[in-house]
Formats: structure tokens, C-alpha cells, sequence
């Protein structure tokens, strides 16, 4: 049964609670500079979209932050991820370098993916990261995959895949879960429900509440978490990631979070209110922790800013390498169609 | 079939294709209240590409249906709604997406009128956005239509005009087979003459969109566009291209390309399909096999999509499938040194 | 959640119980002449196909008649049902003649699909049944489409759609039964649970007990009944059906039952032992109703032996109307592939 | 590619189609822990075609892998599982079902190779069962290779013979590259000599199986069967045939089959596939615009299945492909009259 702990906000009278006490400084830092990587790189992305700068289409994560880096943060090198359409967060937690994301953006030959992927289908297959997917709902049986071969080889990696609320509609999500949990693979199911599909509110697009409602279909545990609070999020997933790292089987982790940009480049809002909006941004997961770690006098405002600043200088950083890089050949049009 | 035609005195505006196709599916839904539209995000969002625009509020929710995301199940929805007296419009929101329905396009829908000894009729419409050249990759450019012309039962058409875009659909509509449309994305804002008054254009009837001596050059969709548009640029050079548009698939209007072929003995098929298996391929072996093999003073000569998933980046994607300056050298080049 | 209610056994001191006592003489005789048919059906073609005289293979439903019977005894001849590659039962029971069910079997012109189908694809469109289906999990999106059909045209139609056990693990099964809740469909979604896909056993299947637990990722009624108990099924499936056409929408009914027979004609039996079959042998439904009704002075035994001598008949007879019907004109190939 | 023979002195055998498919499992699995098979009833059953028969005894259930019935999600999990150190072989119980896993063999398996900029590869394997002449009517009788052969970035083979059937397996799991194998339905009991050692029929490389003067016959998997029977009569006639077996249909060898035209003079393609787009469209295709084109003395004939999906009725389903008779024939008039 789906369980959501109601969103916390700080109280500097009150003890920390035990979510965040559970996060040592180190953590911390890595946390709040990956959001703001996050943040940053899209926001950089974005404006560079709009300067004709780069093509195609790109969906922004801005406002999910604390989900990306939250269900990460104890991941281990080698475990893996499969992301999605929506994928910079993702690939920033894991430890990819914006610098050839924004090559991949614009392109470039030494993209992640040497500019035949672009926004889409990042891949950070060194870092773990096996690839954001075009297709909704397409990791997911890449994931039982990557369980079975975790198992079958014996190693002690985590599997963990993401996928947004209108994803658990396909027909891969229940394939997914189903073999998943019949197998017991080593696979942690990040559900990112920011209740809408494309425009379609999830409320319109299935009948029960939570997400994590349908794991009773896979006799899996099924958790609900405010996915803009960094520390819940975490100390939802750190179980799971534990629970299948020691052969407990997957699990099915939905956070509750919000796009605070439209879907894609071409959505004009027209299936929401601002004020929805707008109270969204109020949750907004950086600033949130941020108060709540300053209220708590886990961190000075001056280091805060300097852990953004460092971010920001990161991101800038790589926007220039990206601008500098080599395009590809043309002549080499159809080189890595097939292996050898 | 139905061929009725706009009366001579029916106002004619210039319309983009999409809201040529918009406006068919408008008089349609009005003629016949059997007729719905249904797909992801066709509601309040107007569609992915906006092709369904405001229909949503002209003709309310029980007419323009929003769908979860679930390809597989709205074409079996289709298949069911068709075969119970319904005439169902389903947009897929992009043709690549198609590859998660095929179950129910192929082995239902195609079928079921022979499968069930002709007691069943399926009268339903697919529409699929296909094509390149919008940075959308490898997931999201595909040109499939080749496939459905090889399974018997379907239907498929290939608009590119606006005009044969309305009429192609209202011809669909009537059909009482399953008919699949594709569309091409990068089309949909352009503009050219439609009859206000509802028309149809016969499926499976090509049309000569330039009539020449030198060659015949055949394509569809945009590949028709920029065969008319290379023709025009050969003229300046003393070759006179026939231009065949297909618009239908299957049936093929094998009958005019082979008058024209008799009469050009020069033949060169445009499409942005992979070249292999391609649409060009069947079109090829037919005058291969028919008597206007006997009329041929050079090879035919294919320009298709090269075989390599469609890259991202700008170069690579537009060196990947035939431009309007590749088919002027092909042309060329079969007329002047008898081989492309 | 899901209830099975206890199999019950007949016992002449106590009164008859509830679902027993609520079906009439007149109900209660077409229920086992129906049941009779299946069986002798089945039996009979079962031998036909021994000794050569019908080709391809078939799936046999021995043992799971009262299923078939149980939850279609409270539908109306308007009512639609969608049947799978286990479909004689439901065909039988819907109401459609045994003669042109043979005739099909045999290939003949006027089998219901004229020869055409065959064992897996029989249809009787004008009795309500859309279809047999090859494929497994097939027929339920086509089940959505039925019911948005039904409701547009504001009829009082139910449609039941009939899947196996193993069905429930395709992603068909997921979004059908989502599209079928958020829409409020009238659909009796009827899982025939026989413990087995082809070999599979449902326990490795899949992690929960009852497919009917499934039904509440979708929050709509999900009940798990004896599905060799014919009062038992006629008493869950009627409250189904009600609430169907009351427009309350689907419910996910479970049959728990047995195929007594293999899979198909190629099935060594393998995977389960002689034991089990035996146990579920002791469980026949048709016996054990008759042995109630007799033990409850319902009916005497030679009013029994007349029913099931009757549907004896019924299959004798509609045999040889197969062996005597004209085959298809090969002439005729390729007719009824395009309606027109 | 791997290309090694059996050393001359190995063994050869008799054994069936099914069989040599079964050692070429076994030796992959026992040279190589990272192979595995999976698939609907591989395991206990054997497989719906008695092709792994007793593997799951010899390897143990952790190699032998029964599925739930998930198309979809079982051609995602070979993905997965190749992408991260395994060599999976997944088995679809009938090619028809592959309309199901089309999302992730064409958009996942064929592209990622590519579409990650060469830093994935997807070595999987899947076996598909194809073909007519059961009496398994439309839904079970399909040959659908042809649609991958237009797919960038996949292989695909059609064994003919015992030898070819284990000799190309072995070469596909070999393969970086995902490859499908159509393997056919009535070839399963078909017997031939079969090395025992290891070895490997090198993708891409057709087989001339009968050398002749008169007119080349081009055909893959039972179809080369034929096509071969076909010869052997048409010599009673007088008529040279040679015999081309494709055997890899991407990629095509079309070097073998151009040199053969360029001596016969006169292409005959037979494939059980629908004519309309099937492989023969694309072989035609490329002698009409190769230089062999000058050498042909009539033009290019191709048999291929009816328009119609596959009857039910034997004599209808025989009457909807090529058989033995009908390649006679077509052979005949092509030489003697010119056309076929
Ligand atoms: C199979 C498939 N269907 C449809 C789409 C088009 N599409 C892209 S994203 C999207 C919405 C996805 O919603 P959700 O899963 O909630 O993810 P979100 O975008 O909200 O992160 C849709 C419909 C697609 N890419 N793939
Ligand atoms: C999509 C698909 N996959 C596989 C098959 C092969 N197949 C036919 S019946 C069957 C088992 C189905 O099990 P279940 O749904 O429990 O129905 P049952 O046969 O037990 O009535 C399988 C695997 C098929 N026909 N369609
Ligand atoms: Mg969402
Ligand atoms: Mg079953």
C-alpha cells in the first residue's frame, strides 16, 4: 500500500527531522550542487533553444530536481539507470559531464552520444547511465533486462529506471513490473509523477489515486513520496535501493513532484492554470531545502551560494566546450549502424 | 468508392495542411455522428501538432477524446469501436509510435473482414505524423509506411498537399476498410488551394503533378514536393520530368506510372523511407515484371533514406534521407548519362 | 479485493443454497443443455481431428464449461462478447449453431467465417460474438472500442470479453482495463483462470493469488469465483453485467477453473501431474450441478439424461452437416480481404 | 564476422531442423555463460515447437527461461540484458507475435548502437517461428521478415537447412549486432547432415544450391527447398535452373545473386511473404538498377504469397503461396516464352 508522508517544511525551533538529519554534510553538498547543475544546465539549454542555437526538441526537468538526485544520491557508480525523454536530471545525478551534454545538444562529435542522439538519447553507458528513451515507457523492459543480467552475472548492482505518471498506462509498465517482481530482479521503479502526461491529467488518465497503488498488482512495495523534498525523497529510496541490492526484489517508488515548464517546446499551457503554477514554484525543491537546511544551521547562506556559483561557473564551463567542439563528418553518415 | 467531388462553385481558400486536414475532420463529425477522433493530447492540447486544434471545443469531449498512453490499446479500441458502428479517427502522435499497435493494425484490423468470411467490417482511420527533418531522431523521424503496404487488408495514403490532405481523409473515412494516413510533420504548415465544401479524393488514384517527356520521377508525401520542385529546376536545363504523386500506397496506382514510363522510358523513384524494402523497391519490381520493362532505355533508379537510424544532428539528418538537390542530380544523371 | 467463495458440494439435507435457488428450472435447463453442447462439441471434434478429418489445431475448454455458461447465461442476445483461441465454449453458449461451428472446423463455405477462420477465429457477428482471437490478450482492447461504441450510441448493450490466466501478464490486459475504469465502460472483463498459460503455471506467472487482486490498479470491482460452479458463476457475473449496462462500469470477474485437456493437440502434459488432473477431474462441473439438482428434487435424473441426450443430438446432427457442406471455391482466394 | 568450419574430420550427422537448432543452443550455452534462452514454454514444455525440448533439464532454469506472456517486455529484456554482458536468445512462439515487440526491436535494439554513438551494443538473438502450411489460419501463419529487412541496424537470416538452421544461430549469438532468425514452422521435422563440432554459416552470405544456365532462382528458407525441388524437375526439361538460398536477407548478398543473372539471363524470386513488398520487391529492385540489368534477356518474375491474409481452408491456405508446382511453372514460361 502507497503511503505519502506529508511534506514537511522546516522549523528552525524543532529538531531536524529525521530525514534530513539521516544526510551528512558531504551529502548535502552533493545533492544541492547536482540540483543546481540541473537547474542550470536546463535553464542554459533552454535559452540556448530559444538563441536557434540548438534543434529539435527538448523536455525540461525544472522543478523535478529533487527527484533525479534524490533517488540517486546512493546509487553507486556501477549501478545503473534507464532515464527518459525527460533525462537531464537524471543523467546529471548519476555523475555524467554537462559539458558533453551540451556537445550531444548542439550536435557535436564528442556529445555523449557524438551527436547522433541529441536531447533525447543521452547515455552515459560508462557512468551507468544506459540511456534516456523516446519512446514512454521504454526503458522498462530494457530494465528487466538489465535485472536479469545483474542477476545472472552475480554482481551486486541496482538497476533503477525511471518514467513519468503517463507511462504507468502502457502496457510495458505492467510487463515490467510483472516479470520484475516474479524474478525478484535487483530494479528500483521510479515512478516521476508530475501529473500530467503530455496534457492529460493523471487524474483523467487513471482512477486511482497513487501511482504506487497498482504494486499490489506485483506484490511489491509500493511508496508515494513528495518528490520535491530532497530528504524524503532520499530515505524513500535508499531502502529500495537496499531491498534490491540484497535480492529483495524490486520495488515501485512514485514521487509527487510537477514540470514547471510545459512538456515540450511547442506546449502552450493551455491544460493548466498559472496558479497551479504558481504553487508549484512555491514548492520549489531547491529553495525549500535550502531554508530548511539554513533554519537548521546546517549550512551558511554564504556556502549555499558558493555550491550554486560553483554549479553555475560548471555549466557555463560547458556550454563554451560544447560551442568549441567538432561536428561530425558527414561522410561518416553511416558509421556505427553495426557493430563489429 | 466514393468520388464525389466539390462542386465547381464551392469557395476554394488557401488552408496549411493541417488545418486542411482540421476541417475534414470537422465535416466529417458533423455529417456523421459515427465519427470520432480520438488519440493523446488530441483534447484541450489540440493535438502534438496541433492538427486537431480547437475541434475539442466545436464538438466536446465525447467526440474528441483524450487517451491515456497506450498505443496498443486505442488502436484496439479503434478496431472495436469500428466493428460495432462507429467510425473511428485515431491519431497516433507520431507514426513511429505505430510499432507498439502493429498487433492490432496487422493481425486485427487488416484481417478480421477475411478472417470472419466478410461478416465484420473495420472502417477505421489511422492517422500517423512520419518523417524527418525536425531534429526529433532516431525514435521519432521514422518514414514506416512501407510496411503496411505490404499487408493486405489496409489501406495506406500518403498526402502532400493540403488538398489531397482533406480529401485523402474524407475518402478514408468513407472507406470501410482500415486505412492508415500518413502525415508528414514537416508539411503541416504548409499552405496551398482547398474546396471549402466537403470532397474526396479517390484512394489509390495518383496523380501527374507535371507532365514530361525526359523521365519520370515518382514519389510521395514531401518526396512528391521536391520532385515537383527538382523538376522545375531541370526544365531550366532542357529535361522535362513527368512527376507522379502517389498518394496511395496501397493500392498502388501502378497504372499510371507505367503509361508514364512508356512513355519516358526513364524511371526514378523518390522516397524518404529506408531505401531498402522501401516503397520504391515494389514499384520497381512491377515495371520489372510488366511490359513497361520493355520500354526502359536506362535502369530505374531509386534515391531513398539511407540505411542508418535518422541522427540528430542537423547535417547528418538531412544527408540521410533524398533532397531536392540529390534528386536533381539523380534525374540528371539517369537522362544524361543513362544511369543514376 | 477479491472473495472466492467456498466450492460448494451438494448436501440433500440442507436447503438449496442461494445461487442454486436463484436461477429457475427454465434457466437451469438451458444452462446444462449448453453445458452438454460445449462438451459434446469439443468431445467430437476432438475425435474428428484424431482421425484426420480436420486439419490445423484447436484448443479444447473441456472442463471449463460452466465458465462459458455461467457468466453469459444473464446476456442478451444484443450483448457483445469477444472470445479467445478458447472460444467454443463461449460461442456455444452465446448461442450460435453448433452445424456452422463444424462447418468451420471443416473449411467449409458456410462455416461462420466461411472457411476462412477456423477453430481460433470463429465469429457470429449477428449473435454478438465478435470473435475468437489468436492472439493472447487480443480481443481486450478490442473490448474498449465495443464499449466506447456502446456508450456513444447510448444503446444498453453490455460487452464481456473472455481471456486466460496467462493473458492478464500482456501489457494488453493493463491498458484496456485502465481505458475501460477511467471511461466507465460496460464491460465484463471474464478471466478464465485454468491455472496454466500454455505451460506456465499461474503461481510462476505472476506474484498475487488471484488475477482478480489485479482490478485494483484499476479501481473497479475485482471478484474471484469457482468457476466450476455454475450457480456460483451465474450469480457473480450477473451483478457484473448490471452494473455494466447501469453504466457503474467494468469489473474484473475471475473464473477459477480447469482445462482437463492439454493445451493444444501438441501438449505432452509435462508440466503438470496425473494427480492434479485427476483432483480437477473430480471437480466437472456439469456432473457436479446435476448431482446438486437431483440431491435438491430440481430435476430427475431421466429429465437430465434427456438434456444431455438432446444436445447429443445437436452435435450429431451439426457434425454431419459439416462433412456434407460444400468446400470454398479456390477461385474465390482472394475475396473479402477489402470490404467494399 | 566469425567465419571458422567445422574441422573435416568432425562428425556429421542426420538430424532434423529442430534438432541442429537444439545442439547449436547447447554448444553456445555450454562455450559461453553469458547465453541464455528465454522465451513462452521453453522450459519444462520444450517450447511450442519442441525446439529446446530438453534444454531446461540440461541447463537448469536459470538458462533456460520460462516467460510470462509479454511480447513486448520479454524483447525489452533481451535488450537490457544485452546491453549489459549478456548474450540473450529469446524465443517468440510464432513470428505473428513479433507485431507485439515491434517498439523494441525496431526503435531499442536496432538503434541504440547507433543512436548512443557506438557505445552500446545489443547482441541478441531472436528466433522466430513463420510461415504457412499448418493450418494456423491469419494470425499464426504470417511471413513477416520482410518489414526488418528495412530496418537499419538489425540482421536478419531464414535457415533452409539443418545445417544452416544451427550454423546461422551460432553465427547470430556470435554477432554484436542484434539478429533475427524466421526460422519455419513446416521445416521443424525436415532432416539433413549437421557437423557436430561448432561452426558457423557466416551472415550475409548466400548459398548456391544448384548450378545452372538457364535462369537463376532466387529463395530463401523453405522456398530454397522448393525452389530446388523445382529445378530438379525442370531439368527433366531441359531447363538449367540455378538455385540461389539467400539464406540472410539483411544483409542481402546480392553480389552472388547479380553474378548468377549476369549468366542466366533470367531472375525468378520466390518467397512465401506477400508479393507486395516482400524481399523479392527489393531483389528486383537492385538487379533493375544494377549493371545486371543489361544482362537480362526477360523481365524479372517474382512469386510471392496471394494479397490475401492466410486462409484457414488447406486448399485456399495452399493456393496462397508459392509451392512446388507454381515455381515449375513461373520457371517454364519464363525460359520458353519469355515472361513468366
Ligand atoms: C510510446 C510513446 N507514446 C507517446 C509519446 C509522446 N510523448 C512524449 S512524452 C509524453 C508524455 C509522457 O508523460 P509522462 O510519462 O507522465 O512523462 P512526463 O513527460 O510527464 O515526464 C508523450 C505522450 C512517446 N514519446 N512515446
Ligand atoms: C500474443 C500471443 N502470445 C503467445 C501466444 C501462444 N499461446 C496461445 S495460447 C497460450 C497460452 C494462453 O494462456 P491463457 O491466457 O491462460 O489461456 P488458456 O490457453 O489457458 O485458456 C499461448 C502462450 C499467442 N497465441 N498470442
Ligand atoms: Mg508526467
Ligand atoms: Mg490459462
Amino acid at each position: 500500500m502507497a503511503s505519502l508522508p506529508g511534506s514537511r517544511t522546516a522549523d528552525a525551533q524543532a529538531p531536524e527531522r529525521a530525514e534530513l538529519a539521516a544526510l551528512g554534510d558531504d551529502a548535502l553538498r552533493v545533492a544541492l550542487s547536482r540540483m543546481h547543475l540541473i537547474r542550470k544546465f536546463e535553464e542554459t539549454a533552454e535559452a540556448s533553444y530559444m538563441r536557434g542555437l540548438i534543434h529539435g526538441t527538448m523536455h525540461l526537468s525544472i522543478g523535478q530536481e529533487a527527484s533525479a538526485v534524490g533517488t540517486t544520491l546512493k546509487l553507486e557508480r556501477d549501478d545503473y539507470i534507464l532515464s527518459t525523454h525527460r533525462g537531464h536530471g537524471h543523467c546529471i545525478a548519476k555523475g555524467a559531464d554537462p559539458a558533453r551534454m551540451f556537445a550531444e545538444f548542439f550536435g557535436k562529435e564528442n556529445g555523449y552520444c557524438r551527436g547522433r542522439g541529441g536531447s533525447m538519447h543521452i547515455a552515459d553507458v560508462e557512468g551507468g547511465n544506459l540511456g534516456a528513451n523516446g519512446i514512454v515507457a521504454g526503458g522498462l523492459p530494457i530494465a528487466v533486462g538489465v535485472g536479469m543480467s545483474i542477476k545472472a552475472q552475480k554482481q551486486h548492482r541496482v538497476c533503477m529506471v525511471f518514467f513519468g505518471d503517463g507511462a504507468t498506462n502502457e502496457g510495458a509498465f505492467h510487463e515490467s513490473l510483472n516479470m520484475a517482481s516474479i524474478w525478484r530482479l535487483p530494479i528500483v521503479f521510479v515512478c516521476e509523477n508530475n501529473k500530467y502526461g503530455m496534457s492529460m491529467d493523471i487524474a483523467r488518465a487513471m482512477a486511482v489515486p497513487n501511482v504506487a497503488d497498482r504494486a499490489s498488482s506485483y506484490a511489491i512495495p509500493g511508496i508515494a513520496v513528495d518528490g520535491n523534498d530532497l530528504p524524503a525523497v532520499v530515505a524513500a529510496a535508499e531502502p529500495a535501493i537496499d531491498l534490491a541490492r540484497r535480492g529483495g526484489g524490486p520495488t515501485l517508488l512514485e514521487c509527487k513532484t510537477y514540470r514547471l515548464r510545459g512538456h515540450s517546446k511547442s506546449d502552450r499551457n493551455l491544460y493548466r492554470t498559472k496558479e497551479e503554477i504558481e504553487t508549484w514554484r512555491d514548492k520549489d525543491a531547491i529553495r525549500r531545502l535550502e531554508h530548511e537546511l539554513v533554519a537548521h544551521n546546517r549550512f551558511a547562506e554564504t556556502e549555499l551560494r558558493a555550491i550554486e556559483e560553483a554549479a553555475h561557473k560548471t555549466i557555463e564551463q560547458a556550454l563554451e566546450f560544447a560551442k568549441a567542439s567538432p561536428d561530425p563528418d558527414p561522410a561518416q553518415l553511416t558509421r556505427d549502424v553495426y557493430a563489429d | 468508392m466514393p468520388t464525389e467531388l466539390a462542386t465547381p462553385e464551392a469557395a476554394t481558400r488557401e488552408l496549411s495542411y493541417a488545418e486542411a486536414i482540421r476541417e475534414g475532420l470537422a465535416q466529417a463529425m458533423q455529417a456523421d455522428e459515427r465519427v470520432f477522433l480520438f488519440g493523446e493530447d488530441v483534447g484541450v492540447y489540440g493535438g502534438a501538432f496541433g492538427v486537431s486544434g480547437d475541434l475539442f471545443h466545436r464538438f466536446g469531449p465525447e467526440r474528441v477524446i483524450d487517451t491515456p498512453i497506450s498505443e496498443l490499446g486505442i488502436a484496439g479500441a479503434a478496431v472495436g469501436a469500428a466493428i460495432t458502428g462507429m467510425k473511428p479517427v485515431l491519431e497516433l502522435q507520431f507514426s513511429d509510435f505505430v510499432t507498439l499497435a502493429m498487433e492490432q493494425i496487422v493481425n486485427q484490423a487488416a484481417k478480421i473482414h477475411f478472417m470472419f468470411g466478410g461478416k465484420a467490417t473495420v472502417p477505421m482511420v489511422v492517422r500517423l505524423p512520419g518523417g524527418s527533418g525536425t531534429g526529433a531522431a532516431a525514435q521519432h523521424s521514422q518514414s514506416l509506411e512501407a510496411w503496411f503496404a505490404h499487408v493486405p487488408g489496409l489501406k495506406v495514403v500518403q498526402p502532400s498537399t493540403p488538398h489531397d490532405a482533406k480529401g485523402l481523409l474524407l475518402a478514408a473515412i468513407d472507406d470501410p476498410n482500415p486505412v492508415l494516413i500518413f502525415e508528414h510533420k514537416l508539411l503541416y504548415k504548409t499552405r496551398g488551394p482547398v474546396p471549402e465544401d466537403p470532397y474526396r479524393v479517390p484512394i489509390g488514384n495518383a496523380a501527374v503533378r507535371r507532365v514530361g517527356r525526359d523521365l519520370t520521377i515518382v514519389g510521395s508525401s514531401i518526396m512528391a514536393i521536391r520532385a515537383a520542385a527538382a523538376a522545375a529546376r531541370l526544365a531550366a536545363e532542357d529535361i522535362d520530368a513527368e512527376v507522379i504523386d502517389l498518394r496511395s500506397l496501397r493500392p498502388l496506382d501502378f497504372a499510371t506510372i507505367a503509361a508514364s514510363v512508356r512513355k519516358t522510358h526513364r524511371l526514378l523513384i523518390v522516397y524518404e523511407g529506408v531505401k531498402i524494402m522501401g516503397i520504391g523497391a515494389e514499384i520497381s519490381a512491377m515495371i520489372a515484371e510488366s511490359d513497361a520493362f520493355d520500354f526502359l532505355d536506362a535502369p530505374i533508379a531509386r534515391l531513398g533514406g539511407a540505411d542508418v537510424p535518422l541522427p540528430y544532428n542537423p547535417v547528418l539528418e538531412k544527408a540521410a534521407v533524398p533532397q531536392e538537390d540529390d534528386i536533381v542530380a539523380a534525374a540528371r544523371r539517369l537522362v544524361r548519362e543513362g544511369r543514376a
